[in-house]
């Protein structure tokens, strides 16, 4: 479906674009617990950046920087970052999200909360982008028959 | 009134249960398979009996599983009329099993197994009806009898045989829900579902509501007491094996609906809520026309089973009309009638399954001269006849008198001319057969041979047959089934 | 009248939205077509909530100087509820995307007149 | 409160959770590991549930506050005894169920086990979190979570299940919709979203429209995503095509979640004197439920697949519930709750009898059994246990849910929805014998019956043990709660009662 167009300005522009807009993204991310933005944001931009990567250099190309299984992980990944930082917060005898119990190395409880968040939303960073990428391939290499991939 | 926590009543049920499930284990071997039906069958039969003498003693055995709606359990009580139901069904069933083995193995039947595992769950099913101590429990074990029931009037597997068991179906469990909604009501009126000698529904509800919920429940049960006109599920059931037809056709399934329609009457609603709302002399009339209506029917059938079934049909309706008219006497003939109709019908059924397997005939015309090829039989079946037509001194006579007796005490003669016309139609519609068998010709020359059925069959036709005769002599014989009944009758009408 | 109505225009506007939404997904045949019509329903919602948010005068919700009082302030919730439910619906578009791929797959068509007649 | 008890709570939702991410990294090396995964992670939660629903009839009802935030603003997951309840029966059910799925998987999809378990362990920590939460958006979260994964089991199935998938989505996504302008218009007048929160600020609001257009949003909402007739049109395909482990996953516990959405809604956002007294909700939707359970029944009576069968069938139980509900008295309720518990055991029974049905036959065409009982004794043994249950045989189970709904009904003095239940339990026997007839005596005819003996071949084909245990577990769980169901009544579910029944 997607047909590599040989054209040097979209490539080179995507070239210089894409590691832009994944620092943005960074930004966004790290922002987001007190400011606009967020993991969710932030891990669209992400994913956005590779999607534009697709567009401009075709599927097989993309393939070749970034697998399905590599996603898979990552997108596992980011869930597991976000559940484990509630499950700590279990342990540490609190309730599940209560990060005023993690023992970050900050003085209050606020400032540990806000570590917290951090940590949650870098979870939510990595599981957004690779869902987001995930569904783009699958629906764009449909011509492929990407189903059992 | 003493009660006595027992677990003999329980163990009356389980015992067949468990050996359902060994027939089902051992459904590979025949001859263990079918010893359990006989152990089983004797074994509850002397467990019922064990009862006899607590409760002759006017105790009251008891036991409570658990819970099953507020302030409704799974009781079983054995009182006088549910002692006298199980003698009754229990030791029926040891002669039918070994009838049935002659049966079934005479005629090369198939599906032994499930035919023996249905039998043993219905009879469980039957002594639960018995000890029912309140109408859910009641409900409860009737259904059991109505499901397992359905596998045997199936049981050819024909297109007829499933239209019967369809049919069967269809009448039995849309009278089921009705039953189920008079129960539920009769919960919402009273708070209580247990069972009270004389009755727990009076002053419960407006009259109108008492007497719709009577309707509703005769209606109910009076489907499986096969009540005209919503009988028409019984001829057909014929279809099923003989023992089946006479188990469970005869005594047990039909008995069961119209043991529950007793306990209805005398337990629930009582005989004096009865005559207040005057509804017993409806009843009544209702039964009075089943009596007639079934006695006529059967003189129109060549089928030698469709016309026993007719009679059952007009042979339980005695019984209802005995309950309904609630006078001492009516209900000591109804409740011996039990009985006594169940020995008399299940040697005729008996009968006809033996002329069936032996000589492959079903129909009445074709039995020309058969009584010289099976002699003992059919001395057997004029046996059943006569007893059905009320001449002693077979057992019919005696719960016949006391009908007649209680209609005169209750002041209607009309009934007892009912009564005496339907022995007279007993009469016609009985003794043709046994006119033909011994004294016409058979068509095609005399098979002059003896050639009775096996033993296996013979022995428990006969043994009925003598038994009917023997409790048409003394009625308190063997088990003590006249004082039983008396005492059931003093506890329904409160006389200690 | 037309004071009532411009007064609560907001929700007139998310009903007709919606309205147009709920009658792709009825009355259209073609299942993309019902696809953006659901699209345009969850959106008619989101727009609903975002706009139930507003207080004349508010501002954006992030602590800033000189705004001191709450009334100074958007509510800020509907607008999280908002983002959750935006990725509902985008995770309901992905689902549904996939779904459709499966079904112009095994029918190579996306006309549910032609679907059904085939299935048939 | 702050036992370690408690911290089950959020487990019940955790553990299937991160398990659900574990499958598919596992499940690279080892893809035999992904039923296994699933397994224990539903047996985690089933222990849970139980450790919960001890703990709340011990101790009273639990409050768990999410990150230690206090409601109303922070998020609460609220266990009483009504909750404690369901999730009990949706972790039991779901566990038997997942168990028996592992041979059907491996038969109908064997090169998607690793992500069909991914999806229905999701699909599970939705359920779950449907029943634990106690507040209304937090609800719609889960609510989606649910059904788009269920979107997704359903369209791996056969021949017509993406399309019924897409229609599903479709139609929940109408519902979910509607459920969340329900939760919006709440919000607008009373700016919370907690749901004892809500109840609270609710009362003084009732004559207001916007809380009636809300509880019409929220009743349609869920109405929609229960299958609650006249809104049903989805769930029969989508019961139909769906892959056999999905649809006895899904028929059970999905149902019985959405109900229990539609009672927490009624009875615990709303108040029972505003739904019965100030506007005539409860009966209105008593009728829909009456209108439901003779639809279903009937439309049941039509079917030639077993498993379309038992859709409508659903769509009629459902009516069950939902007639309890809106009958608005004790007996109605109670009936309700305990047909949640006793239609999850019949029809999670009697779909895993479907799914074990297509495993050795591949037939689903209740015309085509012929005597299977002989090759397949106990799972047929189990069909037969199931139906009498659904027909209403004492002592099953069925029968005692219908007796408390019988009995709602006479005390609500409402005599046509008496007449609703009965006939409905005799379309029940028409249906159910109908397969039961074809099960165990069609076939013979034109046989003599020595050859119908030899001929027909006797060998028995059971299915493997991991999917008969289940069954047969299910089929002995509807005898037992038919029989210990008033200890379930007293023991648990009369303190599930709103206040004031």
């Amino acid at each position: 479906m997607i047909i590599q167009y040989e054209n040097v300005i979209i490539k080179t522009i995507c070239r210089m674009l894409i590691p832009f807009l994944q620092l943005f993204a960074i930004y966004v991310l790290m922002h987001g617990h007190y400011s606009p933005g967020g993991g969710f944001q932030g891990g669209v931009m992400m994913g956005a950046s590779f999607i534009l990567l697709v567009i401009a250099y075709g599927l097989e190309e993309a393939r070749q920087r970034i697998s399905l299984k590599a996603l898979t992980i990552y997108a596992c990944l980011g869930l597991f970052i976000y559940s484990g930082i509630g499950a700590w917060a279990l342990l540490m005898g609190g309730n599940y999200l209560d990060y005023g119990k993690l023992p970050f190395p900050v003085s209050s409880v606020p400032a540990a909360r806000a570590m917290g968040i951090l940590g949650i939303e870098i979870g939510v960073f990595f599981s957004v982008m690779a869902i987001m990428i995930c569904i783009f391939l699958a629906i764009a290499s449909y011509d492929t028959g990407g189903e059992n991939d | 009134m003493e009660m006595v926590c027992s677990y003999k009543p329980l163990l009356a049920i389980l015992v067949s249960l468990a050996a359902s499930a060994l027939i089902l284990l051992t459904g590979k071997r025949p001859n263990l398979r079918e010893s359990w039906t006989i152990l089983a069958a004797g074994a509850k039969f002397l467990i019922v009996l064990s009862m006899a003498p607590s409760v002759l003693n006017g105790q009251i055995l008891e036991y409570t599983m658990v819970t099953l709606t507020p302030g409704i359990s799974l009781q079983l009580r054995v009182d006088a009329l549910g002692l006298y139901f199980g003698l009754l069904a229990s030791g029926l069933w040891i002669a039918t099993s070994i009838y049935s083995i002659g049966y079934m193995r005479g005629l090369q039947e198939h599906a032994q197994t499930r035919y023996f595992f249905c039998f043993a769950i219905a009879l469980s099913a039957t002594i639960g009806v018995a000890f029912s101590a309140n109408l859910l429990t009641l409900f409860l074990f009737y259904e059991i009898l109505t499901i397992s029931t359905y596998p045997l009037v199936a049981h050819k597997e024909t297109p007829e045989a499933l239209a019967a068991g369809r049919k069967y179906l269809a009448y039995l469990l849309t009278s089921a829900v009705v039953i189920l909604f008079s129960i539920a009501y009769t919960y919402h009126l009273a708070g209580s579902l247990d069972f009270v000698g004389g009755g727990f529904l009076d002053g419960r509800g407006t009259p109108a509501a008492l007497s719709l919920l009577f309707v509703t429940f005769i209606l109910g049960f009076g489907t499986k007491a096969a009540f005209m006109p919503i009988h028409e599920w019984l001829p057909t059931a014929m279809i099923a094996p003989t023992p089946v037809s006479a188990l469970l056709h005869a005594v047990a399934v039909v008995k069961a609906g119209v043991f529950c329609c007793l306990r209805v009457i005398d337990f629930v609603f009582g005989p004096s809520l009865l005559s207040d709302l005057n509804l017993w002399l409806v009843l009544c009339y209702f039964v009075s026309f089943t009596i007639i209506g079934a006695s006529l029917l059967a003189l129109a059938q060549d089928n030698l089973k469709r016309r026993l079934a007719f009679s059952t049909i007009s042979q339980l309706s005695y019984i209802v009309l005995g309950a309904a008219l609630i006078t001492p006497s009516a209900l000591l003939g109804s409740i011996l009638h039990i009985a006594f109709h169940g020995f008399m019908k299940i040697t005729l059924f008996f009968c006809a399954g033996a002329i069936f397997v032996k000589t492959g005939k079903e129909n009445i015309s074709e039995m020309n001269g058969i009584g010289r090829q099976m002699p003992l039989t059919l001395g057997a079946f004029a046996v059943g006849a006569i007893g059905l037509a009320g001449i002693p001194p077979v057992c019919g006579y005696l719960s016949k008198w006391y009908l007649c007796l209680g209609s005169l005490e209750a002041g209607e003669m009309i009934f007892v001319l009912i009564l005496l016309t339907s022995s007279l139609l007993n009469v016609a519609y009985f003794f043709p057969i046994v006119y033909r068998a011994f004294f016409k010709k058979a068509e095609g020359g005399d098979p002059a041979r003896r050639a009775e059925a096996s033993w296996w069959m013979l022995a428990p036709i006969l043994a009925c047959a003598l038994m009917s005769i023997i409790f048409g002599l003394n009625p308190d014989a063997f088990i003590r089934f006249h004082q039983i009944a008396s005492l059931a009758v003093a506890n329904i009408l409160g006389l200690f | 009248m037309i004071e009532y109505l411009m007064s609560k225009y907001n929700y007139w506007i998310y009903v007709v939205l919606m309205m147009i939404g709920f009658y792709a997904m009825m009355g259209k045949r073609n299942l993309v077509k019902k696809l953006i019509g659901m699209n345009i329903f969850q959106t008619a919602i989101i727009l609903y909530y975002i706009s139930i948010g507003v207080k004349k005068g508010g501002t954006l919700p992030v602590v800033m100087e000189g705004a001191t009082r709450a009334a100074d302030y958007v509510n800020p919730l509907p607008h999280v509820l908002m983002l959750t439910a935006i990725v509902v619906s985008v995770s309901t578009t992905g689902v549904a995307l996939a779904v459709l791929l499966m079904i112009y797959r095994r029918y190579k068509t996306l006309e549910e007149d032609e679907i059904l007649k085939s299935m048939r | 409160m702050n036992t370690p008890q408690v911290q089950a709570t959020i487990l019940i939702i955790l553990v299937p959770l991160m398990f659900s991410y574990a499958i598919p990294l596992l499940g690279w090396r080892w893809r035999g590991s992904a039923f296994f995964v699933a397994l224990a992670a539903i047996g985690a939660s089933m222990v849970c549930s139980f450790i919960l629903l001890y703990t709340v009839l011990t101790q009273g009802t639990i409050h768990y506050h999410l990150g230690g935030w206090l409601p109303p603003w922070g998020i609460e997951y609220v266990i009483d005894p009504l909750n404690g309840f369901v999730g009990v029966v949706v972790c039991v059910i779901s566990f038997l169920v997942t168990l028996s799925s592992k041979e059907s998987v491996q038969k109908e999809l064997p090169d998607k086990k690793v992500r069909f378990y991914t999806i229905y362990l999701l699909l599970f920590t939705g359920l779950m979190g449907i029943v634990v939460t106690g507040d209304v958006f937090n609800l719609y979260v889960f609510l989606e979570i649910a059904s788009l994964t269920a979107y997704a089991l359903i369209a791996i199935g056969e021949d017509g299940a993406p399309l019924a998938s897409f229609n599903y989505i479709i139609m929940g996504t109408i519902g979910a919709c509607f459920y969340l302008l329900g939760v919006g218009y709440l919000y607008i007048v009373t700016g919370s979203l907690n749901m004892a929160d809500l109840a609270k600020l609710l009362p003084p609001l009732y004559h207001s429209n916007v809380v009636l257009i809300a509880l019409a949003f929220f009743l349609i909402g869920t109405a929609i995503k229960m299958g609650l007739f006249p809104l049903h049109v989805w769930l029969p395909d989508a019961y139909t095509y769906a892959p056999s482990a999905v649809s006895a996953f899904i028929a059970p516990v999905m149902a019985k979640v959405m109900a229990y959405i539609l009672i927490r809604v009624m009875f615990t956002v709303f108040q029972p004197s505003y739904l019965i007294e100030m506007v005539p909700v409860a009966s209105i939707l008593s009728w829909v439920a009456a209108a439901a359970i003779l639809v279903g029944s009937i439309m049941a009576l039509a079917q030639k697949d077993l498993k379309r069968m038992l859709a409508y069938s659903s769509v009629s139980q459902i009516g069950y519930i939902v007639l309890g509900v809106g009958l608005g008295n004790k007996m109605g309720l109670l009936g309700a709750y305990l047909h949640i518990l006793n239609h999850a055991f019949m029809k999670g029974c009697l779909f895993a009898v479907a799914m074990a049905l297509m495993y050795r036959t591949g037939k689903r065409n209740i015309f085509q059994l012929g005597r299977i009982h002989r090759r397949m004794p106990f799972t047929m043994a189990a069909l037969v246990i199931g139906a009498l249950s659904m027909i209403g045989i004492p002592p099953t189970a069925g029968f005692f849910s219908k007796w408390y709904l019988i009995l709602g009904s006479i005390d609500a003095r409402n005599w046509v929805f008496v007449a609703v239940i009965l006939i409905s339990s005799l379309l029940n026997a028409l249906y159910f014998f109908r397969v039961i007839e074809n099960a165990y005596f069609e076939g013979v005819h034109g046989h003599s019956q020595k050859e119908a003996m030899d001929g027909i071949a006797k060998v028995r084909e059971e299915v493997p043990l991991s999917m008969l245990i289940p069954i047969i577990l299910l089929a002995a769980g509807i005898l037992l709660l038919g029989l210990f169901n008033e200890r379930i009544i007293s023991g648990i579910l009369v303190f599930a009662l709103p206040p004031g029944f």
